[in-house]
């Protein structure tokens, strides 16, 4: 076999080999989701919704961690959304030409990459201690907005750098101050990318186990919480939660609580992906 | 007007400086905690010593037990991601139309959207009795599966931004290699990986940063027992894992063994932040020049 | 409103109980908002001195540094007997070489000395395989641990270091039924709950007085203290502030009440009826001392 | 009196010298173009009288800038004011993503005018100076992205004519458009000029003839020639300035 | 016998009709000429002869396209080995982001040549032929993006030459150089016709009437003329030529 058709030969099984690669990714999803499925769909139910926590997995549901979840994800958006778009466009509009802004820079860069048990730590001491507010919805959800903090920065800004210049130039020179433009024309012209950011960081945040583990949720919460400073189950925690009983039973609440968190987080990036084309196709 | 505008500006700074107080919080309760740590633990047996036992009565405090399972670990996912994450990035960008290239791409990228509590639970209750049936003698907590599983975790970030590396190598280049009568599987592994390389090189370094810093998958499903080991087979613990489970068992505030979980995590915050920062240094200093 | 709301931390051997009783006592009592943590006997009693919640389960009694503390900080409290539980050492139950162990046997196995020397079953007893012994045990911060070690090595909070350690104890069933190799121990409730994934190790505490031989645990050797030296009490702290509320008095009525019941439920060894009359008896005495 | 009044000025990008040691005193009510090659420094010294250019980081410059005597660059100047007095039109369209009334009322919305009377009134006011009224009228409520190039070009002259002012600047405003467009363009430059104080960048020769009164020729930053537009075209002094408007360079 | 031979070659890209019925032959040991305006083709049908096109989504072509009278297009022609015989040169300097060394012998090893001596000889041998031997031989480990462009130019014909072809194809090659290495280039490829069969597209005229034989007029896909480039040049026998030679449009 001469050269020329060993390297077409090596070409032939790499493309065989790239496409089973690619397979391979996806198959593993496929067969981790069938298996989820097949485990806990049939648990799923009014029923399991809508029940307290409960030793008989039979009776178990995910009422308070579903709440708690949703509790969680409406207060870290609260915290997290107005900081964080405020200093992406800080850092994009007014930070450039200061002379800490490559520190700012860098210190994003860093903070997105810190691990999820050391903001963990970081709401322990802070905000579970220091400020008293024990194992409670508030402190969850302020550990989960510095957690995404980052995230939304970024993404902010991205989206706030895809603005062209001369829609900035054009609000400018009809006599509108610097807060004016990015009100009225920066800020509405990157709302869908700003948008898409949001909702990504929130299905991080939904996810994250944990850091809630370290700020110490509680083991059994037959409630609901009613206001911020209510303890709380979650989601995540109600799972690492069942997955750590031996029962076999339990695995199966377990599935099917992770069906029903899968769709939360699954569901917020559809919307994100779709948010995200249909900006993209507005940029002019 | 303009005081209107100087308060605005103020305040989107102030906004700006909590990602600055978020960063000096954490240094401050990390350096803090560490010191009372470290007033009592000499850094040298922290170093050096092989054994992390600060719960029991014979206390050892050496972090080499955690480090090596946090490496060990993230060894197993990397030797995962790393070459089929490479694959598919060359796959998806020499072999494969772009429309379908951009329908792959955030279906791979699904896999990263899994909260990690599910991937233990996927690597505890599916992976590890699989590969039971294939390794005699692998334990039920084990390095291996919670590595595995950790590895197609981290994966779309490599094959993504890898990916990405790879289409930003100019069209030019490839057309040299192919007009000279390079095949594809040529052109891509001689002239756009390396053309590439620094791409895709941060995007590996932030893969590995990613795997270091998981918790959830190696608590659940690698096991709580440190040991520096470099046996996948049986029980470890991770860094990660000893913070959380010492933290949700509520050891006495103030006391030693409280602060050992700072000690574990400025060991953390230190690997990870030197890996972002050579990801970042590495994009910086080396953002492609092609021509 | 905050009178509805008791804050319950401590044991993970306490904890099926007070889970299956604040269940019950929910269903009953929809307004209560009753929230129970698992932080270890150690971390309830911290938590319970520091007046951060209300009961305080406890698988051992309140020891005298812990007393000092609550005293310190002017906390008055009672315990309260709610049952009984076996230590169950097991194994996997595709070993086949283990039949019982005796008391020195576990002492070789679990004190400190044996860290990195007894790692393979044939250190133990030579016709034993040469294979690695996966350890697994409570974590260090659980009642468990203390009356473990006590019991075992003669000091409380001495052993080991290299097994797997961790207060849920659920965690420990998950990895000794999961490893061939493997032996711990955990609370007689969890193996009752998990027979069939593990093997029961009967114990030889080669005292004669106490039953020749082997013995394994069960709710007759656990009442009749045949099975020792791994018995225990299981107990319940509740401070005076607490007491003084009645939405607590009522709680604990009600534990007591149904504890017969509940503990058999979940695998732990009930009190003589009379018993629980006593402690029923006791409580009440506390309540009234609270109210000046 | 000149109505803006440019003397020694210097403008640096950086370490970059872009405009070197220009003065020039334009009249009211003139059209002054602006020719030269590119990257001579037209667009930097058109930017100079709406202070554009204060957006640029490494941007500096000296001398001094009157308009109406008054120097712009001063400390007190509010730059806001001062770009409301001074409009400007870019190269290519730039309407605002909205629909076409509200690109029209932005200028007075920013001024905090909400009287619907009045905004309704300047909209008409300004798409008729603008000679788009009569396209548009019927659908005002249409986005401006739908509008063809010279539309959205003559919109965004009537965007810079709400807001009433004295001058006004035009960096090339019909290098995007088709000559119909350029023609209507040019056409309004005409009337304009009744009102306003204009100046416009032009790379188009024949252009700067038709609407210009005055010219200015610049070359590698300096002004090497500014005079009467006809005196430009027919004998200019220098042979720069010669050869450059008879194509022989840019 | 002609090296390549066309015969009724049409190009599309999706519906765009890029080429129309284009029949044309030439001759060993020439340098042929593409001329024409742009977007008129020219590049489009350089490409065909190494199969470049192939890479692009959307590319339909019909027609017959022989190279020493075998049909490139079959279905059983090895397309690297075509690429091999028919080197291409780009207009835009591309070298590899390696050393000139690894940049000449990069053809060499993707046929797996290892020797050393071998590799040593062609590096050599090509760098002379591409006329840089002198100016790169100190240190041919140097990386080749810090050549001028005009090296880099001739570095990437070298690379072509060590692979020994028959035919080059060059597609505007000294279009981004200055008038020196421009000079050098079109110096080389006079030397290059004695062994080599050269097709070159330009848009130069100068340039085409100095290095070519023969030259062919591509205008809106067609081959207008094509002729001995004297001819082409002196008396053509289509206005459009004309025209287009004496730029009165393109
Ligand atoms: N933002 C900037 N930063 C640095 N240099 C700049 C900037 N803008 C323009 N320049 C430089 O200043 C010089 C003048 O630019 P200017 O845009 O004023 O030229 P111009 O005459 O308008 O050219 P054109 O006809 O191409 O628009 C040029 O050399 C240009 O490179
Ligand atoms: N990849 C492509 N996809 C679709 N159409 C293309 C593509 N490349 C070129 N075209 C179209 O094909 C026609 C011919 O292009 P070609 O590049 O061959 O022209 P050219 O004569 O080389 O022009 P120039 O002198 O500008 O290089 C043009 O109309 C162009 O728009
Ligand atoms: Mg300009
Ligand atoms: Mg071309
Ligand atoms: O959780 P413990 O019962 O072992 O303290």
């Amino acid at each position: 076999m001469n050269s020329m058709a060993r390297n077409r030969l090596a070409d032939r099984i790499f493309r065989v080999v790239g496409l089973l690669a690619t397979l391979l990714g996806l198959l593993l999803l496929a067969i981790f989701l069938w298996g989820l499925l097949r485990t806990g769909l049939g648990r799923l139910s009014g029923q399991f919704l809508s029940s307290l926590p409960s030793r008989f997995p039979e009776r178990a549901g995910i009422y308070t961690a579903l709440l708690g979840t949703v509790w969680i994800m409406v207060l870290t958006a609260l915290l997290a959304v107005p900081l964080g778009v405020a200093a992406g466009v800080y850092l994009e509009e007014y930070g450039r030409k200061r002379r800490w802004a490559a520190l700012l820079e860098i210190n994003i860069t860093n903070l997105a990459g810190v691990p999820s048990v050391i903001y963990g730590l970081l709401g322990l001491e802070v905000f579970v201690r220091f400020l008293r507010l024990g194992s409670s919805v508030l402190a969850a959800a302020s550990t989960l907005a510095l957690l995404i903090l980052p995230i939304l920065i970024v993404a902010t800004r991205e989206a706030i750098r895809a603005v062209p210049r001369s829609l900035r130039e054009a609000s400018l020179a009809l006599g509108a101050t610097r807060w004016q433009t990015i009100w009225y024309q920066v800020l509405p012209a990157s709302a869908g990318g700003i948008l898409t950011g949001i909702i990504l960081a929130l299905s991080r945040a939904v996810g994250e186990t944990a850091p809630l583990l370290v700020i110490g949720v509680l083991a059994y919460v037959p409630f609901a919480p009613s206001q911020p400073l209510d303890e709380f189950s979650a989601l995540p925690v109600q799972i690492f939660n069942w997955i750590s009983r031996p029962q076999h039973e339990f695995g199966v609440n377990a599935a099917a609580a992770i069906i029903v968190l899968l769709v939360i987080t699954f569901g917020l990036n559809g919307v994100a992906i779709y948010l995200r084309n249909r900006w993209r196709q507005q940029l002019p | 007007m303009k005081t209107n505008e100087r308060l605005i500006e103020a305040l989107l700074a102030m906004s700006a400086g909590v990602g600055v107080l978020t960063t000096a919080g954490i240094l401050w309760i990390l350096v803090v905690e560490a010191v009372h740590f470290f007033q009592q633990v000499p850094l040298s047996a922290f170093l050096t010593d092989t054994q992390w036992t600060p719960l029991f009565a014979d206390k050892h405090f050496g972090i080499l037990p955690l480090v090596a399972g946090t490496l060990l670990t993230t060894a197993v996912a990397v030797a995962v991601a790393l070459p089929l994450g490479l694959t598919i990035a060359v796959y998806l960008n020499e072999y494969v139309a772009p429309a379908l290239r951009n329908t792959l791409k955030p279906l791979l990228e699904v896999l990263a959207a899994v909260p990690t509590v599910v991937y233990g639970f996927f690597a505890l209750t599916q992976v590890t009795p699989f590969l039971q049936r294939l390794v005699p003698g692998l334990a039920g907590f084990n390095a291996l599966s919670a590595g595995l599983v950790m590895g197609i975790m981290i994966l779309p970030l490599v094959s993504s931004l890898s990916e990405d590396a790879l289409g930003a190598v100019p069209r030019s280049l490839r057309e040299a290699s192919y007009a000279m009568g390079a095949t594809r599987l040529q052109t891509a592994f001689r002239v756009v990986v390396p053309a590439a390389s620094s791409g895709v090189t941060v995007s590996v370094v932030l893969a590995i940063s990613r795997a270091v810093g998981e918790t959830m998958i190696v608590a659940i499903a690698a096991g709580q027992e440190p040991r520096l080991t470099a046996n996948p087979l049986v029980p470890i613990e991770t860094i990660t894992t000893y913070i959380v489970q010492v933290s949700s068992g509520d050891v006495a505030y103030g006391t030693l063994e409280y602060n050992t979980i700072f000690a574990a995590g400025i060991t953390l915050f230190v690997l990870t932040l030197g890996l972002n920062n050579v990801g970042y240094w590495f994009r910086k200093k080396y953002q492609e020049r092609y021509e | 409103a905050p009178e509805t709301k008791i804050h319950i931390d401590g044991s993970s051997t306490v904890f099926p109980i007070t889970e299956a009783v604040v269940e019950e006592y929910a269903r009953a009592h929809p307004e209560a908002r009753i929230t129970v943590g698992v932080s270890g006997t150690g971390g309830g009693f911290r938590k319970f001195c520091r007046q951060e919640i209300d009961v305080a389960d406890a698988s051992r009694p309140i020891k005298e540094s812990e007393q000092r503390d609550c005293a310190q900080r002017g906390v008055r409290y009672t315990d309260i007997r709610v049952g009984y539980d076996g230590l169950a050492v097991v194994v996997h139950p595709a070993n086949t070489w283990v039949q019982s162990l005796t008391v020195q046997e576990l002492k070789r196995l679990w004190e400190p000395a044996a860290q990195h020397r007894v790692t393979r079953w044939k250190h133990l007893r030579p016709e034993w395989p040469d294979a690695e012994i996966h350890l697994f045990g409570a974590g260090t911060a659980s009642g468990t641990y203390d009356y473990f070690t006590q019991a075992i090595v003669g000091t409380a909070h001495a052993s080991r270091g290299d097994y797997t350690a961790s207060e849920d104890d659920n965690v420990l069933v998950q990895g000794i039924s999961t490893d061939r190799l493997a032996l711990g121990f955990f609370g007689y409730a969890y193996y009752e709950a998990n027979r069939a994934k593990l093997k029961l190790v009967p114990i030889d505490d080669e005292k004669p007085e106490n039953g020749a031989g082997p013995v394994a645990p069960s709710i007759e050797t656990v009442k009749n203290n045949s099975y020792a030296p791994l018995s225990r009490p299981l107990l319940v702290y509740v401070s005076r502030p607490a007491g003084r509320r009645p939405a607590v008095q009522a709680f604990v009525h009600f534990y007591l009440e149904q504890a017969p019941r509940l503990a058999r439920e979940v695998g732990y060894i009930p009190m003589p009826a009379e018993e629980y009359r006593r402690e029923q008896a006791k409580f009440a005495a506390f309540v009234s001392q609270s109210h000046p | 009196m000149s109505e803006l009044q440019v003397e020694h000025v210097n403008v640096y990008y950086g370490t970059n010298h872009v405009l070197k040691d220009i003065s020039m005193a334009i009249a009211p009510n003139t059209v002054t173009a602006l020719i030269g090659p590119s990257g001579c420094g037209k667009s930097t010294f058109l930017r100079l009288f709406n202070r554009m250019n204060d957006l640029i980081d490494d941007f500096r410059y000296d001398g001094r800038i009157l308009l109406q005597g008054q120097n712009i660059y001063a400390s007190d100047v509010a730059v806001e004011e001062l770009r409301k007095r001074v409009g400007m039109v870019f190269q290519r369209p730039n309407p605002f993503p909205k629909s076409i009334y509200d690109n029209v009322t932005y200028g007075l919305l920013l001024q905090g005018v909400r009287d619907r009377a009045v905004l309704d009134h300047a909209v008409e006011h300004s798409l008729r100076q603008a000679a788009l009224w009569d396209e548009v009228k019927g659908d005002l409520r249409k986005s401006a992205l739908a509008l063809s190039g010279g539309q959205q070009q003559r919109l965004c002259i009537a965007r810079v004519l709400a807001v009433a002012p004295h001058i006004l600047l035009m960096d090339e405003p019909a290098s995007a458009l088709d000559p119909i467009s350029t023609a209507k363009i040019e056409e309004l430059i005409h009337e304009l000029k009744q009102q306003y104080t204009i100046l416009i960048v032009t790379h188009n020769m024949q252009q700067a003839g038709r609407v210009s009164d005055k010219t200015g020729f610049f070359n590698y930053g300096q002004l090497i020639e500014y005079d009467d537009t006809r005196t430009i075209f027919t004998q200019p002094h220098h042979e720069q300035t010669q050869n450059y408007i008879t194509g022989r360079f840019g």
